[in-house]
């Protein structure tokens, strides 16, 4: 369990991790206060998978999310008052309060928007590879979707796609185990990797609770695309320590048992860096609480920006829906 | 006599009582057994994991599923998660399902209900999760049905199990939470006849789904300024019960369309469409249509209001046409 | 300056014309470099396979991937190889392309030109090939167009290809053997502009795609019954030239709707809609709807006939507004 | 090369191959004389996988089919008289002439369909196995597709589906080797066959060209599929003869080589089959000509059947839409 990646960035890969754990609590206390309306997927215990991929990316590759994105956009360098806002459907958010957490994007950074629609990114993905390697750019998309994502058409589709036109993708699937309450295996007769053999591409499965392993696969496979190899697909075994959505706590659902959650918690990727920092000698004792501190900083300081952006008015609702419009385009509801 | 129950546990109430009725039937789509908004509680332990089905995510796939496993005899329901679900059985929904009696030459019965639950817009919902598709479905000439109450929609619902074509129930998001008098027998509402849900003489209110109640308040608002206004309930949408829209506008020859289905070739065009036709010479104004704006439902809660219909435009609306 | 081209030879030209314009488009779909019908000859051998791209059978996915390429600096052409798999592609076509700009508070710009080649019904087509779906695309909000001839196939096209949105180019099937003037020059037909495609003064017929042909010869003879026939085709059916459509209908006072898509929800009702809220004033007669029934194409020839929109059955309309 | 089936099997075997040619044959003369509309698609040259496959079922077992269907229909036991009729758009013919050839089907022999949109009946074909199942009947479901099926998302969701469930289907792709134009080569990286690993189920090419290889092969998968084993994916190799569709004759098309057309006309497999009961000694000289003969005839007289059959009435068109209808349903077009 050695170190191989560089201490700024072994730094850097914690920050992030810490950084994505507590937005994603700041947004359950948020949505709790009823600040925060609607509906958002928490990825409280995915962390790594986040980091670990969006870490071995370039600024200039592009990403597509899912209805769980809050992590992968912090992780591409998103900025959290910019989010924070935009779950609190202020003019000031990434989408100018349009899209809320579901649709989260800033096109500067790379982030092509998580997507409410499961797998639906994926093709995205495949269309703006396409752009890249026809301008001739050695740039990548990595698209993330979970096990849920794998039965689904579009997966199979897309997957495709990236293999006959040797595409520079990364497909990220962040296997935690369960869509919604339906757990893996009883929808999935195989282990989920190995279906990338269907398209004759490269797959493999990875601990998505130790960052490092996460960042050495996906860099493998961004050598790849980037080397006009083609796309693969890499399974990240993780786990998310809270409900599906913020609701669920109040559901009194069972579809996991107290004892699994807890062993999973245990792995804990976070901490566990931290330990592996320290071990190796890469950390003292108060670097940790330092780089917390900042992170709780920053969040302190993102939400009160958040709350401070003004409202979207009322009379702008029908704006951006097409880049040019015509009398009486968006029809109104009312003459 | 007068028991309450919640629109869910009457959806509830409906998949219990049929499935014991006919053990033909089963039920499928994601998280059925897992039970999330509490439709579908009890069913898994009263009729086992063979009855109730938990799928992939695959919603073409168990469309097509539920309309093979249909024409070999079962009658099942196929339950989409969320509204905009649809979409994605789009094609086995509307040209396979919908189409597969006809070309056959009458050899298919494709007996199948789709549950489509928590259409519309709710609170934060944003672009993807707040569509309100039936148009669509009414477009494809696939059987439709909206309920507005617990007691419509127990009714509805064992209307639509119990015929043996492919149709679509639709329970808007902001009607689960609705309470109101449920009896407990089985009991069926006709597909095709709509229903006054409160009468009046000056206008017609043609309103669907959750904009039912929020038209009958609408309506009394206006009984201080001795404004009657009529309310009419379509509840199935198709078939449509013409005569009965016909009878009711032309008694009043004044006629608002209060849809929350956007604008264009919606639910509000067909009836404004048909009123035109049939009634032209009782109208004394224009028909008016308040729908959703032809828009993306965005996620700010002001731009949301924004693109909705709502009781101001309908009461703004109402004033118009009356005055 | 009279140069005649086939409609399909017209679109070809305007692929070409605007491929050459600009060198960020790519066209896909199924058999493009194949060619069936002719509007792709000789792109693949002047562009190269990098810009034209024969995909796998994956309409849900080339479509997304045209929305990605697109959000990525590209202009895509996606040809749907028939009308109705455009259902498979529903919700990247419906609930992403169409939302993305909206749902990300205009960061996204999409310019994909979908054509959806052959639809409606023509000789045998049956059941499931035989469909006319833009009013699906209408009632999403999605920009379409419907060209009548080679002339406005050409003009129409390009407009389309130049849109930063998405737009969806309706090709019917009983359009792509015409033959018309069009000029060699790329030319732009403006969206939301309709036209009279012949003038009259008694009533107005709305008519669309291959209706408009139908319809002028229909109007021609009602000459001889001194009864004056106005044809006003909209072109682009959204945005809708709502202020044409109201000033045609208003001139005449009477109204006969069309078109080949199915009766409820369809584009008939909404132009019904339209004019039955801003010109009820004007109106002589009721509205008139000619359009397909609500049903599937039979195969059969006399129950296809039956079932689709005809010219007795426009002429009889034209004779009960009138009468 | 020995023939391992019993000679009325054998038999059956050609005498079913051969009235699809001919049945075929006759399709595209009734196409060019006008007398059917539309579009066909002629199943010439892949006679032995429509053979192979639905000999290997029981009367009780049911098929989806493609748009190029009339060799599975005829394969499965269909009347040609009623299916000419349906061609000819009679009302004595299988569909009362609603149909056309892309919906044909006989639901009493278990004919659950063609259909005009690809793979659009797997997943039917999974409901059907499943009511089977549930049942308690060891009643089978075939599926067929074309090569170009594999590629869509409903290939993949209903051979998932299928095989979580562990339905009784066969899923019989005939790989033709293009879809229209489109050469199977430029759209898939794989073998296909291959991609039953991708759903834990097993998965094997067979010569499409021999009926008693696609016979043997479909047999082992249904004895699968009936001791509830699951399902089975088999790939025939195979290909058509002539265009994709009628009309494709006069389009000049260049995608397939004439060497290729005639390399793959040696290996027909229909005298191929006969030279195989004559050297085993199954058949003398003149057993094939009977056979042949008596195809004939039965083409011949279903021909002036259907011929004779009458044209459905025009006020019959909104029928069958609905099993149960309602006053205004289907609304007429006009009023
Ligand atoms: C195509 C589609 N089907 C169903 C849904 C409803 N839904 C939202 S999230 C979800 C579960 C997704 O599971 P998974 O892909 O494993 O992601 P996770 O939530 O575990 O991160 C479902 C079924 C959806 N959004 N899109
Ligand atoms: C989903 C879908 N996409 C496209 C088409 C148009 N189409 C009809 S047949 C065909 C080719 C099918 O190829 P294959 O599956 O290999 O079958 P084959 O024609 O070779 O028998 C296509 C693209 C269709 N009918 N359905
Ligand atoms: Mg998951
Ligand atoms: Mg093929």
């Amino acid at each position: 369990m050695t170190i191989t990646v560089p201490k700024p960035l072994a730094e850097e890969m914690y920050r992030r991790m810490q950084l994505i754990r507590r937005f994603e609590e700041w947004v359950v206390k948020l949505v709790e206060s009823n600040e925060i309306a609607g509906v958002t997927h928490e990825s409280v215990g995915q962390e790594a998978v986040a980091v670990g991929v969006c870490l071995a990316l370039r600024d200039d590759d592009v990403i597509t999310s899912t209805h769980r994105g809050h992590g992968h956009i912090i992780a591409k360098g998103g900025n959290v008052a910019h989010m924070l806002a935009e779950l609190l459907g202020r003019e000031g958010g990434y989408n100018k309060g349009r899209g809320g957490s579901m649709h989260i994007a800033d096109m500067a950074l790379g982030i092509f928007g998580a997507n409410g629609i499961v797998t639906a990114g994926c093709p995205m993905a495949c269309g703006t590879a396409y752009a890249f390697k026809r301008r001739g750019q050695d740039r990548v998309a990595a698209s993330f979707f979970g096990d849920g994502g794998v039965n689904h058409g579009l997966f199979h589709e897309a997957l495709n796609l990236a293999a006959i036109w040797a595409l520079p993708v990364v497909f990220v699937c962040e296997n935690n185990g369960y869509a919604i309450t339906t757990p893996i295996a009883s929808v999935t007769k195989v282990e989920l990797y190995t279906r990338a053999a269907a398209y004759g591409m490269p797959g493999e499965a990875v601990d998505g609770m130790d960052v490092q392993a996460v960042y050495e696969a996906t860099r493998r496979a961004v050598e790849r695309a980037r080397a006009g190899a083609g796309p693969s697909l890499i399974e990240c075994r993780t786990y998310r320590f809270v409900g599906h959505y913020t609701a669920e706590r109040f559901m009194k659902l069972d579809y996991r048992s107290d004892e699994e959650i807890v062993a999973w918690r245990k792995r804990d990727a976070i901490p566990a860096w931290s330990k592996r920092l320290g071990e190796a000698g890469l950390w003292r004792a108060d670097d940790q609480r330092r780089c917390d501190a900042a992170v709780e900083r920053e969040l302190d300081q993102a939400v009160a920006i958040a709350r401070q952006s003004p409202w979207p008015s009322a009379d702008t609702a029908l704006d951006h829906v097409y880049a040019r419009t015509y009398p009486g385009l968006p029809a109104q509801g009312f003459e | 006599m007068s028991r309450q129950l919640r629109y869910l546990q009457a959806m509830n109430e409906a998949y219990h009582q049929e499935m014991e009725r006919d053990s033909a039937m089963i039920i499928l789509g994601e998280d059925i057994r897992g039970n999330l908004r509490g439709e579908t509680r009890g069913l898994l332990a009263k009729f086992g994991p063979e009855r109730v089905l938990d799928t992939p995510i695959s919603e073409a796939a168990f469309v097509g599923f539920g309309t093979g496993a249909a024409m070999a005899g079962l009658r099942p329901i196929v339950q989409f998660q969320i509204a905009s679900l649809v979409y994605l059985a789009f094609d086995q929904l509307v040209n396979n399902a919908a189409k597969m009696r006809l070309m056959m030459g009458g050899q298919a019965t494709v007996p199948v209900t789709y549950t489509v639950m928590a259409s519309g817009a709710r609170n934060g919902l944003a672009g993807q999760h707040a569509d309100n598709p039936y148009p669509y479905f009414l477009h494809a000439g696939i059987k439709t049905v909206c309920a507005a109450s617990a007691y419509d929609a127990k009714g509805l619902l064992i209307s639509a199990i119990r015929e043996d074509d492919p149709v679509a129930f639709f329970a808007p998001a902001a009607c689960l939470a609705l309470r109101g008098e449920v009896p407990e027998e089985a009991y069926a509402i006709p597909f095709g006849v709509g229903e006054i849900k409160r009468p009046g003489s000056d206008v017609t209110v043609v309103a669907v789904g959750h904009l039912v109640p929020e038209a009958i308040q609408v309506a009394d608002s206006f009984a201080t300024e001795g404004i009657s206004v009529q309310v009419w309930d379509p509840r199935s949408l198709l078939p449509l019960d013409k005569d009965g829209l016909c009878a009711a506008a032309a008694r009043t020859g004044r006629v608002v369309i209060y849809d929350d289905t956007n604008r264009t070739c919606g639910f509000a065009a067909e009836v404004a469409a048909l009123l035109a036709e049939r009634v032209f010479g009782a109208l004394k104004a224009p028909i008016k249509r308040i729908t959703r704006a032809d828009a993306p439902i965005a996620f700010s809660a002001p731009l949301e209001k924004a693109a909705l219909p709502g009781p101001e435009r309908l009461g703004a609306a109402i004033r118009v046409v009356c005055g």
